[in-house]
């Protein structure tokens, strides 16, 4: 751990980012996000990496899975209109398997929205937003201290399942100062770049998938000669057209990430020992519940909280079980009800699921969620 | 837990004011938090600036309860008073604020003339502001908000600002 | 086999190019300009974007990437900046450099970062089958210019000196031996080169505007290509018809990848 | 000279036929190249030089 | 009735549009909707409109938003690349209100994918591609004929809604050619753009809501002088940061459609009366899926067919009811399952809810079709 | 009242730039060329991008629009071909006109199509806080090149006119009067004009690299900034230092919308 | 419900033939689906066109049982042959089919031989295909394919395209 | 000459009070322009020029 000190929930991301490995930043700036790229254009230099601002978002992500290619650990950092301009190269990254790392600092849209307001209404394009079938990880920190510990995790994600992660920091928690102790290099664990495990000339393939279902398809300038495309391809890494060929390659992609989907849900659970009414939150909007939530209880309230962090995959799992466990379940969120869809469809009828969205560029008060938490209280009772 | 909101106009410095008190508090093994807000404007307009700071970890992050209000503009004073209650203390620029209001407890001190008067430029009203708050509010010891304060700003202008804190902390009783 | 055929994924041909595409003379003066410069196989990296030209990229042996329509320019400057020790070597499209891809190509020149960059130029859309480019000329028809296009084309060579570019120069698959030392000397010039190359399409365009055969088409360019130091003797008239090859224009401007490198040393990053 | 014709490569474009100064080339029923006076060749390579597919070939004889 | 002729389904929605008022087109060419483009090209200047071929996707929806304030009715055709480059924009139209129709004939994703082989899997993409919450009206027709139809009704939703409007057509539909008769002039209803009630004089403000919650913004030109913009504004247009004004804006976006959302639910049923099993389908595999439902029918199992022509908004209560009607719903679809999260929740456990994806890149046969109501029907028989 | 502002929503003033920005400036110089020629307020059409400079087009008492970063061209493109008898002004800045819109801005170059493009150039993001932009000169500070930048800035004229732009003028906002002429003879063009705008941006530039007071960096100008004529005396060391003010080109080429209409005419479209 | 395949390498106007076939079919007053399915290549490669005619709207869009294939080319008949049935008939150009297979019922015709030797070019073999296929299929009337031709192709052509469509029809009894 | 300041608008950025050749103005201790000499002002309008803000305007005197 090093020393106590006062941090942005931006900076802590590009810090754990480098302390992860990064050494690429490609982007171009955007509020409330352009704090990660001016971190990243005075400290990449430092450790020897590159920062490079593009012409767009477009270039922004294109760079950096060059960069990537080409053997860096690569990250960009954007905003909502920034990232809906990424979505075409970030469905590249999935079929192509170039790990990346995609910083969303939400603000609140559609387009220019309110550049300076917090939001958490890109949910769901983190998920959808590009064209085509795909798998997607995206994680969101609640704290400034989590910023950084998400940013080791998505640098880790990207690099072992081959995918683009995304980071949903909310501008709360992106422009949020705190007290954060970090962890020292020593106490990280980094995901080192997957290497080809055959040579050449023992009939090195691309992309033959190793037992977890991920390719290993060698850095640029190794020695393989391999090739790299967006167009569905086989093992080999070309192109194929093939109906079998296509269907194996795009349900790996997203097997070798569902597969493993329990070990990727990070949640944390409060109070929920005896809980009737659970929220489940993620982001700044998180802290906002937690405080209501105790305060909730205080006045007596059997209410507990389940705190995302990965947001996608959906943690269908937790969700199914959670609302066997509950009468019902509050889903507050700055948007007008997104992830409150995922909740509902995987509790089943099992237990009442009820949004709170709030899109007023306001973050939420602990006395809104703890009145909604009275209000679903007094129905399930009924 | 002490909840102080800090606001004026973009370029008055409160942001950074907020940062070294949120600062001062952790030097002291505190938690503390720090956010804020503003308009469209890149200079001018209104911003604040919320700083949070209590022994345990602090979730909800921006100020419920404003204990310490302090405006450097009128405009300010009237945006971000809202949630003013009774025990609030207002405390205002009085040359700046004409019409303090929200509570009964104003406190006001000509801070940004004070910065003129002794200073020579209202580059240290934010200090001369941040001395006041943490006697005001005892937050944080005058000794901490003094090396918190020379820990961020540069070192050529330590001086005036330690004057400038000085100032403020001293402009009342 | 010919030297430059070690430089072929001989298992992936023949290509799929129509009978007469002018595409596979452009890629051959390609590999025969790394044949010529000994350039490092393993060290050698190929880019393209989408379209007919771009599809390359699979026909030849080094790391090669295909990426997205427009874009190969900004993963090729990854590439580049993440290992400047690699000759990045970008194939591209009339349509895949000039339209879509037309900022990214600005920005790349404007930083005269070490890349070379061959525009296979058939004057059309090849892929999706005959749209008109930024690059048809005024008065061809394509599928989406039914009456004839009447807004002018870029003269892409001159778009890239002012954006930057510090090597620039034309050549065509009809005078595909000269184009090999054009190909080569861009990619010895240390920062942005630039090779337009005229090709022929004759299914989306030589066909729509009655050019006839691939033959013909290349004929044509025989005739409207001349070099620089002739065109250069023209009246401003008898340009008009005309379009100069050979090598355009050469500067010197610091290498964006280097100066990077300096800043890093600057930053005490080179000892990271 | 010894001219080799790869037919599986070949396209039938015409393109070396057209370009020969000696009218040593044409196409056949199936449309690929053929050599129809190999005699004439004069080893200029325009013929290799712009095929388009790889499919034509001139070598000096060799010796030995 | 004109007389029948053979036609192509992106020639029919191209068509449909021209008939219902479109005078603008701009647009980059893509497999498989270039048919479109070339359509226009060569039609619309033969009725005085403007075909303009732009450098890209962005700038193929900018341009026609420009027409579109500018009084024309204008559309834009793409495909899964070029629609994910027209997020951003498309969030815009949301946002400032200017009608806009955005043809998506989808092809295999994700990335270049497979640019000649059908897919279905942009449809979560249509809903959630842009950044920030925004509603979305999308339809997708399943004959030639209806392509012609619902472009007419994609131009009517968008002009009276002042909305962007996605058509999501197939490349199976986009690029078959069927027999056609189409409508005649007079036959065709036309919703016109909508125009100030008031006058500046009187106060007019571009965007207040009218009854229907839809403001009038004047055509640029005809002396209102209004400001447009893609930041939350209020009813003047001009930007507000205000919580009200933006929590109002926001719900109001969603509200003028959601509003009326059983009127724009358009959908078809058959063999439906007695159905124990219901399959769920829209696009080119409706029409596989009717041919298997037939069969099975003949052979004797008790099934029908929801088939859907409006995409988004969703169908919630018509999918609420049917879980509802039957056992077991079947939701065969050409991606990895999108459609059948929305059916899945709002079925709320009611009936089993079975996704039948198709990703190898090839149509469903009818006989895969049937084979899975068989299995269903057996499954819920227990 | 000043003629010219009538021109203005004077309910929404004062504006919010920062005290000193030259936004202001060359807003007004609009609002007088637009007086000067007496346009139909009501035919005026204003688009902007993203950016402080992109904020005018609220200001302005015209049909207004304030699109996407870097997308008013596309818009404006859309405007005029829809309605080509409106007069319509885009008013951008340099990272929304040079970086992220590029590619529009010389594709509507290349097509020539009559709009005015007005670039308010302050070397910088201001809106954003300060971030290096196309324009930002070589060495310069901004907060993503903290150690100064090194890759060249774009000569915008010079990529205006290569792109095809048949009007190019650049006019600073110390020289406030000139300006009101450049951008009317801009205006009159019919084709597509560009006018690049010099403007002093002392928050977010002008600080950082410790260039004094707004009143500072407008002296600046006037004394790097001078007339073509006597640009054109200065040997080339010189021009180093100095920029040319004043109209830089003017070419003649047809408009676009204009042989649109012509199109719409041989289709049989104007009587439809 | 006559369900026919047409398939061949890209530039032999194969779907061109199939587009025709299916307006003839609507010409008669029946319904009539026609789809394709190509390669990457723009030229060459392999390419197939399928034409469904019913007196009933016909749903699913594709061939399920091929009644009719026609291969113009080894690789198409290699590619799209996997769903012929016993009853299918294969029709075939027997000088680039060299192993005609998948059914009893191949008829083999020299198509682009007929269409160099009798027209001067190989440009009307797709033609000469059509007139046969109507001759096996009897999916519509002679007179209707010709009408359905002549409305199709350039004007100057007709009279070539009409001598192709007969040596079509009659070259097999 | 008549000086009209429209101090909501001004800024005090300075710009009119640097540019002015006769030393006319200058900015007050709430850093609004004010007029320190009309007397002095020769009508040039350099302050009404460069104004950001609309701020300052200078009117030749109005007869009657
Ligand atoms: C984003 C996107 N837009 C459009 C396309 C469709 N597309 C593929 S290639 C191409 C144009 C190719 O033209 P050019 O670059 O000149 O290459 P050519 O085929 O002529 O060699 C287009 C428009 C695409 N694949 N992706
Ligand atoms: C797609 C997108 N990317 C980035 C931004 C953030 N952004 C807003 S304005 C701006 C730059 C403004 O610079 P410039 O165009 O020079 O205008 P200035 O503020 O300097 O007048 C940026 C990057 C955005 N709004 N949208
Ligand atoms: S369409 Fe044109 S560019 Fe494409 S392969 Fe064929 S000839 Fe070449
Ligand atoms: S040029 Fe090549 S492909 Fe063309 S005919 Fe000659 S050998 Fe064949
Ligand atoms: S080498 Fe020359 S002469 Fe010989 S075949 Fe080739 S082109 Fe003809
Ligand atoms: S930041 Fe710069 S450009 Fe923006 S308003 Fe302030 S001075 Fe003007
Ligand atoms: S120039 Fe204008 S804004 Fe600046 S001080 Fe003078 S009057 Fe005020
Ligand atoms: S008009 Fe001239 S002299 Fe008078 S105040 Fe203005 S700048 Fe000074
Ligand atoms: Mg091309
Ligand atoms: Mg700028």
């Amino acid at each position: 751990m090093s020393e106590a000190r006062l941090m942005q929930g931006n900076e802590a991301c590009a810090e754990g980012a480098v302390a992860a490995g990064v050494r690429f930043f490609g982007g171009y700036p955007i509020t409330p996000s352009t704090e990660i790229a001016e971190y990243m254009a005075v400290n990449l230099p430092k450790v020897g990496g590159n920062f490079i601002q593009m012409e767009d978002e477009i270039a922004g992500i294109g760079v950096i899975l060059g960069a990537s290619l080409a053997g860096k650990k690569a990250l960009t950092a954007t905003s909502g209109p920034g990232f809906s301009l990424k979505q075409e190269l970030i469905g590249y990254a999935a079929i192509a398997e170039i790990p990346a790392v995609i910083v969303n600092v939400q603000r609140m849209g559609p387009s220019t929205g309110q550049p300076t307001s917090p939001a958490q209404a890109d949910i769901m394009q983190a998920r959808w937003g590009t064209h085509g079938d795909h798998p997607m990880i995206a994680l969101s920190p609640w704290t400034v201290r989590e910023s950084f510990d998400v940013a080791v995790k998505a640098v880790n994600y990207s690099e072992r399942f081959r995918t683009p992660v995304i980071i949903l920091l909310d501008e709360v928690v992106g422009h949020l100062r705190e007290r954060v102790e970090l962890p020292s290099a020593h106490e990280i664990e980094i995901y080192p770049r997957r290497m080809p495990n055959t040579t050449k000339a023992q009939g090195y393939k691309a992309y033959t998938p190793m037992e977890d279902l991920v390719p290993n398809p060698a850095n640029f300038g190794t020695g393989y000669r391999i090739h790299c495309t967006g167009l569905v391809h086989d093992e080999t890494g070309f192109p194929s057209g093939s109906p079998k060929v296509t269907e194996q390659t795009i349900h790996r992609l997203h097997e070798k990430i569902m597969r493993v989907q329990d070990e990727i849900t990070h949640y944390d659970e409060f109070f929920m020992d005896d809980a009737e009414i659970a929220v489940v939150a993620f982001g700044g909007t998180a802290r906002t519940a937690y405080a209501a939530v105790e305060a909730a209880r205080h006045a007596g309230q059997k209410v507990g909280m389940v705190r995302m962090m990965t947001i996608w995959p959906f943690a269908e799992n937790v969700m199914r079980n959670l609302a066997k466990r509950v009468k019902g379940i509050l889903v507050p969120e700055m948007n007008y009800g997104q992830y409150v869809y995922e909740v509902e469809r995987a509790a089943a009828a099992q237990a009442r699921v009820v949004s709170l969205p709030k899109y007023d560029a306001e973050v939420f008060t602990p006395d809104e969620i703890k009145q909604a938490i009275e209000k679903l209280a007094a129905e399930v009772a009924k | 837990m002490k909840e102080i909101r800090l606001s004026g106009s973009g370029g008055q410095g409160l942001i950074t004011a907020g940062i070294i008190l949120a600062e001062a508090a952790i030097m002291e093994g505190k938690q503390a938090v720090q956010s804020q807000s503003y308009g469209p404007e890149a200079r001018g307009g209104s911003s604040k600036a919320e700083v949070l700071i209590d022994d345990h970890f602090i979730y909800h992050p921006k100020v419920v309860n404003p204990q310490i209000f302090l405006a450097m503009t009128q405009q300010a004073m009237d945006k971000y008073s809202h949630d003013l209650t009774p025990d609030s203390i207002v405390i205002v620029d009085e040359d700046l604020v004409q019409n303090p209001h929200g509570s009964e407890h104003i406190v006001k001190v000509p801070i940004t003339n004070l910065s003129v008067e002794h200073l020579g430029r209202d580059l240290f009203a934010n200090i001369i502001a941040l001395g006041l708050l943490v006697k005001v509010t005892g937050a944080v010891s005058f000794e901490t908000i003094q090396k918190a304060v020379a820990k961020r700003v540069p070192p050529a202008t330590v001086p005036k600002n330690m004057e400038a804190l000085r100032i403020g902390y001293e402009s009342i009783q | 086999m010919r030297d430059y055929e070690t430089f072929f994924r001989t298992n992936r041909l023949p290509h799929i190019w129509c009978p007469g595409c002018g595409h596979g003379i452009a890629m051959k003066a390609i590999a025969k300009a790394i044949a010529k410069l000994d350039l490092d196989q393993d060290k050698t990296v190929i880019v393209s974007g989408i379209g007919c030209s771009s599809r390359a990229s699979g026909y030849m042996d080094f790391d090669t990437l295909h990426t997205a329509h427009g874009r190969a320019l900004p993963f090729a400057t990854g590439i580049k900046l993440a290992n400047p020790e690699l000759n990045v070597i970008v194939i591209t499209g009339d349509g895949d450099c000039m339209a879509i891809g037309g900022n990214h190509f600005i920005h790349a020149a404007r930083r005269n970062i070490d890349l070379t960059v061959i525009l296979f130029n058939n004057n059309i859309y090849g892929m999706t089958g005959g749209q008109a480019s930024p690059l048809t000329p005024v008065e061809k028809k394509a599928t989406t210019a039914p009456y004839g296009t009447f807004d002018r084309p870029f003269n892409p060579c001159e778009v890239a000196k002012t954006a930057g570019a510090t090597y620039i120069a034309r050549g065509t698959a009809f005078h595909a031996a000269p184009l090999v030392d054009l190909i080569a000397q861009g990619i010895q010039n240390k920062g942005f080169s630039f090779i337009e190359t005229l090709v022929q399409c004759p299914t989306s365009y030589g066909r729509r505007n009655k050019m006839g055969s691939a033959a013909a088409m290349l004929k044509d360019m025989s005739e409207t290509v001349i070099p620089l130091a002739a065109y250069n003797r023209l009246s401003t008239e008898e340009r008009n018809e005309k379009l100069p090859s050979g090598v355009l224009h050469t500067d010197v401007f610091p290498e964006y990848a280097a100066e990077y490198a300096k800043i890093i040393k600057q930053a005490g990053g080179d000892k990271a | 000279m010894i001219i080799k014709v790869n037919a599986r490569f070949c396209k039938g474009c015409n393109i070396c036929v057209a370009f020969c100064p000696k009218q040593v080339l044409a196409l056949d029923s199936m449309g690929k190249v053929c050599v129809v006076d190999e005699s004439a060749c004069i080893g200029c390579g325009q013929c290799e030089l712009r095929c388009p597919d790889f499919a034509i070939r001139i070598n000096k004889e060799e010796k030995a």
